[in-house]
């Protein structure tokens, strides 16, 4: 089975990256965009198992290595 | 966040004791805001005021024909003559590495680096000390991981070279680990800029990031000690941009080379606050700041968050009347926002307005010379004599099979390579770095002269946990013999002093302790304390770590060329042990009885600091008189494993060596192996030059020892034990990782 | 002859560049702005190293937009040399002046230490006066420098010639051992078809002088300046 | 109005950062998982204009800056 995994950072927290981007899109004249946050993406492929299961497997994971909880947050969707 | 009512209570969360807010209250004649407690609390916490550490920092020297500028600055500033001075500081860093390893070590480095490009000096070179729990800590791998990380992540973007540094492990920091930056820079010595807010009527200038809520309260956390809430103040982690401030150190080395600025200073703990008062209280001015003005990041920000947010990457300064339009220009040059947000006042006062109001209105001077001051309790702890006595060295085991403990401990974190750590650290940036790291000290020339400036940082905090003053004595007097190991003169030193809660008698006796002890082995070296840290509360529910006063010492070369490194090179070289006559068989406090008896106690090495002056003294001369080919002190793992490490860690792969016991032979042979002494360098010289080198040794009455040679394939201390070179080579090249289960 | 040693926001290896080019081997040297669009009067281009833009994004991506690379490709084009450093390198591979892309390093590790190189090919203006199959002592500093490039590419590159250098042990061999970051057949530096742009990531400007550890470095700025000579520049 | 940006490594392209969180995982005990693979998110902000400008904004926008065509692909989600 499969899931995706978004980490993006906590609101409030500086985001030297899409800070970047923004002012770079800009320079290309590409006009209108107002603002970018940049996270991570992950797509995991899992043993099968219960969806309630993949999901604990996923958050513990999520909390120990993928996500750095103290400035980030993460999301999980199972497939 | 919202404004609260200020109470006694409030105060008292915010830090402030009853007594400190009733002086609060007396210098404003009124009962303070919001926004003014916020100021006080940051202003006076232990970080920002050194309340409970002042008067015994004042036992330090401070002075010396090169210093041109002692502690109260961003950084101290030493002349290394033709024109040019040397800026230096180090920091710590320890409580929010703790809490988030990348983050904090890096914005640690940020910080550090700030202050010194602050003064006008162009950064050349960092050091980072560190010092974590047990090896087989669940959290330490991760620790480990995250710091080494952060701190190549900031220092190698910035373009700063990370040059050298220290890392220990001990169960006294699985709870608080160190995390201490030094950073040095080069500035002409008519280019030393400092944090005045003089001249009235002249604009006050922010630059840099923009404002956030990052990190506030942050420098009362690093005045509170640990608990189980510390979890929950998370979310005030700082996030650096070590790209920002790659462009705010460019834009302000241009800056500083016109004239059209009086001051700067960059904007550490407590931001706002702590730069706006700290350069009108120098200058002994006021100051009005607009905080509509403040360039902002998020949304709906208070006057409270706006002064006591520690977003990173910003400075403040003050310009000449009239010349604030070239100001901008250059931060508009390098795509960095920049406000006029002040100005300073000639009635010592800051005004501080927001939105159309006065939220602030707060007299600048009392708020530094009325700052809260103690003479905490200090006393001796009843446990330290029973430290000391233990353990009788004659009821310890000799090991049964000495080379295996030798390679033992030559692959233990403490003495293994940390080329996993600085293999991350770009050392090589800026093309100065004669000598790498991986030797006594690492060695930069200055380009443009042909002078070399050494660098170490060193602290042996089992000692200082022993015998806190004979500890601090220690740390001086080996930094500075590791900078003289290199050839070089120890010209000025910088501390991080990161102890427990100051509040317990123990706790602030050992912090006495260590500074009178620091302050003696100065004063006989004729070394000045230029700048420094305190890092007091580190401690987590009650347990508080070893007393761990780091020194960053800094040593001249007049001419680099003379350099020395601490490995052996070649075969055939002369062996000999200067200082001779100081080994004793003191095992108090060492690496092997920790590591192999499982014991921390006793009492460290003594120390003779008329006799240390006179070898570095001698160092300095033959490196001069280019008499030897390598200097190597001793230090953790004694005799044996200072041999070892003279040939192992050369670049070019593992040497032999075969030697005479320096002990007579009376003494056990694990103690002639393995236990500790101050004041003792092996040196390594051509066979030709034996002669005119034991000249120099007895011109500056240093005894000297022949011991052998160097070569073939074993390292050998002859009737006591051999390891082959290239077996302990690889005992010690992978201990490290491996100890500490990271691979490669 | 005129070297140009463009600046763009977060390099921080142009000093080191500019140091070697102008102090070491004598060159008339300048910096140049990452916003102006000449580089009218230089006779080559050197891409220090750094991290622009903090290698936000991916490392090249933004700096790549500066109006100063217009003119590189520009100069490129009309056959002039330029080699780009690290950094620099991962710049060129960014606009497209180079095949491929960087990933990031094996270990996951930012890696600095000192390396060796086998040269490969003499056809560049910066290999000219080094032998094919020397090797060089020369170090590397990034956290990104393994090179990656489809199957069809790596062919086209080793055919044409375009591999410059390679990671080797200090004997000559390109084991995968002495791969510091995971390169795809060890690959330490490419050009282009034509031969003129150089994009590597070991840093030769950091080892232009022995009491740096290694002189190695130099050798492909003393090409350059020969190359130079030899165009009556 | 919000857009959101993946990008990906394209098939073929060996993900080092994807390989070593698999064998993290598995040293932390965490079993079950059989591939990761790690790329970017964008969370963007854009002046309100028609669904297909803003898609067309984005994906110049990507082509020419946040994806490197060499080794990554991308995916535009408009809200
Ligand atoms: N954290 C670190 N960062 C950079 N270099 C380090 C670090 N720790 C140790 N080193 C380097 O490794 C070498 C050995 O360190 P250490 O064992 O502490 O030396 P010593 O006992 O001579 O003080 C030194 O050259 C030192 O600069
Ligand atoms: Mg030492």
């Amino acid at each position: 089975m499969k899931a995706k995994i978004y980490v993006t950072l906590k609101k409030g927290v500086l985001d030297p990256q899409g800070r970047a981007i923004l002012s770079s899109l800009s320079h290309l004249g590409i006009a209108g965009v107002e603002d970018v946050r940049v996270g991570k993406y992950m797509e995991v492929r899992l043993k099968d198992a219960a969806p309630d299961d993949a999901r604990r497997l996923l958050d513990d994971a999520c909390r120990r290595l993928l996500a750095n909880t103290v400035i980030e947050e993460y999301r999980i969707e199972i497939e | 966040m919202k404004e609260k009512p200020v109470t006694l209570e409030l105060a008292r969360e915010h830090g402030l004791s009853g007594e400190e807010f009733e002086r609060v209250r007396a210098i404003l004649g009124r009962d303070p805001n919001f926004t003014e407690l916020g100021i006080f609390s940051v202003m006076w916490s232990e970080h920002c005021s050194y309340k409970s550490s002042r008067i015994h920092l004042k036992k330090f020297p401070t002075k010396g024909p090169r210093v041109l500028q002692g502690p109260g600055e961003n950084a101290g500033v030493v002349d290394i003559g033709d024109g040019l001075a040397v800026s230096f500081k180090m920091e710590s860093h320890n409580h929010p590495s703790f809490i988030e390893p990348y983050q904090g070590a890096a914005t640690g480095v940020g910080g550090i680096l700030r202050d010194v490009f602050t003064m006008g000096a162009r950064p050349i070179a960092s050091l980072d000390s560190l010092r974590f729990g047990r090896p087989d800590h669940p959290r330490t791998r991760y620790l480990v991981t995250g710091v080494v990380a952060g701190i190549a992540g900031y220092g190698n973007c910035i373009g700063v070279p990370t040059v050298g540094g220290e890392v220990y492990f001990d169960e006294c920091y699985d709870g608080n680990i160190l995390v201490n930056a030094f950073t040095l820079g080069v500035v002409k010595r008519d280019g030393i800029w400092r944090g005045y807010a003089s001249g009235v009527g002249n604009p006050v200038i922010y630059v840099g990031s923009k404002t956030g809520r990052d990190g506030i309260h942050g420098a009362t956390m690093a005045s509170g000690e640990f608990d189980e809430k510390s979890e929950e103040k998370r979310p005030t982690v700082q996030v650096g941009d070590p790209f920002t401030e790659k462009l705010l150190l460019e834009a302000c080395l241009e800056l500083m080379k016109t004239d059209a600025i009086v001051g700067i200073q960059d904007m550490g703990a407590a931001g706002l606050t702590s730069s706006s008062f700290e350069m009108a209280s120098r200058a002994g001015t006021g100051f009005t700041m607009d905080l509509d003005l403040v360039p902002q990041r998020e949304e709906g920000m208070i006057p409270y968050e706006l002064m006591l947010s520690e977003s990173q990457e910003r400075m403040l300064m003050v310009a000449k009347k009239g010349r604030e339009g070239e100001v901008l220009e250059i931060f508009d040059k390098w795509d960095l926002d920049a406000s006029v947000i002040g100005e300073v006042t000639g009635d010592g006062v800051a005004r501080i307005r927001w939105r159309g109001k006065t939220v602030a209105e707060i007299p600048v001077a009392p708020v530094t010379d009325q700052a809260p001051l103690y003479d905490r309790p200090a006393a001796r702890p009843e446990w330290q004599e029973a430290l000391q006595r233990n353990p009788d060295p004659a009821s310890l085991p000799v090991p049964a099979d000495l080379a295996g403990t030798w390679m033992r401990l030559m692959s233990c974190p403490e003495m293994a390579d940390k080329k996993w750590v600085f293999r991350q650290y770009d050392h090589m940036i800026r093309t100065n770095t004669l000598v790498l790291p991986g030797s006594d000290a690492s060695v930069l020339r200055v380009k443009g002269t042909r002078k070399g400036i050494a660098l170490s940082v060193d602290c042996n905090s089992r000692y200082c946990f022993l015998d806190p003053y004979l500890g601090g004595m220690i740390a001086v007097c080996e930094s500075a013999r590791n900078v003289a190991c290199s050839g070089a003169e120890p010209i000025g030193l910088t501390d991080c002093l990161n102890f427990g809660n100051p509040e317990k008698p123990e706790i602030m006796w050992q912090f006495r302790s260590a500074i009178e002890g620091m302050a003696k082995a100065c004063e006989t070296l004729a070394v000045p304390v230029v700048s420094g840290n305190v890092s007091f509360y580190n401690e987590t529910m009650g347990k508080g770590i070893h007393p761990t006063p780091t020194v960053g010492m800094v040593g001249l070369l007049e001419d680099a060329g003379d350099r020395l490194v601490q490995w052996f090179d070649a075969p055939g070289d002369a062996v000999f042990l200067a200082g001779a006559d100081r080994m004793g068989e003191c095992v108090g406090g060492s690496l092997y009885l920790k590591e192999v008896h499982g014991k921390v106690a006793g009492t460290p090495p003594p120390v003779d600091l008329d006799h240390e002056k006179r070898l570095q003294r001698f160092l300095a001369a033959a490196a001069a008189e280019k008499l030897l080919s390598s200097a190597h002190d001793l230090a953790e793992g004694g005799f044996a494993c200072a041999l070892a490490e003279c040939c192992v860690t050369r670049p070019d792969g593992p040497i032999g060596a075969k030697v005479a016991n320096p002990f007579p032979a009376s003494v056990r042979p694990d103690f002639v192996l393995f236990a500790e002494s101050q004041g003792a360098v092996l040196l390594s010289c051509p066979p030709g030059k034996k002669g005119a080198l034991a000249d120099a040794a007895e011109r500056f009455r240093i005894k000297m020892k022949e011991l052998g040679n160097v070569g073939g394939e074993h390292i050998d201390i002859e009737g006591v034990a051999s390891v082959r070179a290239a077996d302990l080579h690889r005992g010690w090249r992978d201990g490290f990782a491996k100890t500490l289960g990271l691979e490669g | 002859m005129r070297i140009a040693v463009p600046v763009f926001p977060g390099s921080n290896c142009d000093h080191d560049a500019y140091h070697a080019l102008k102090h070491v081997v004598g060159v008339d040297t300048a910096f140049v702005w990452h916003k102006r669009s000449s580089l009218e009067g230089f006779d080559a281009v050197v891409i220090p190293g750094g991290f622009t833009y903090g290698d936000y994004l991916r490392c090249g991506a933004m700096a790549k937009l500066s109006p100063v690379m217009d003119a590189v490709r520009r100069f490129a084009e009309g056959g002039g040399p330029v080699i780009g450093i690290c950094n620099g390198f991962q710049i060129l591979l960014e606009s497209g002046l180079l095949p491929g892309a960087m990933m990031v390093n094996e270990s996951l590790r930012f890696v600095c230490e000192y390396v060796h190189l086998r040269a490969e090919t003499g056809r560049t203006p910066f290999t000219g006066g080094i032998a094919p199959g020397t090797v060089l002592k020369i170090p590397v500093a990034h956290y990104q420098g393994n090179y990656f490039a489809d199957d069809a590419t790596l062919a086209a590159l080793e055919e044409r010639r375009q591999v410059v250098f390679r990671y080797c042990d200090p004997s000559g061999d390109p084991t995968a051992g002495s791969n510091p970051n995971g390169s795809a057949r060890n690959i330490a530096g490419i050009c282009n078809e034509r031969g003129n742009v150089l994009g590597m990531m070991p840093h030769p400007e950091r080892c232009s002088e022995e009491e740096l550890g290694s002189a190695d470095g130099r050798r492909l700025f003393d090409s350059m300046v020969a190359w130079l000579k030899e165009k009556g520049k």
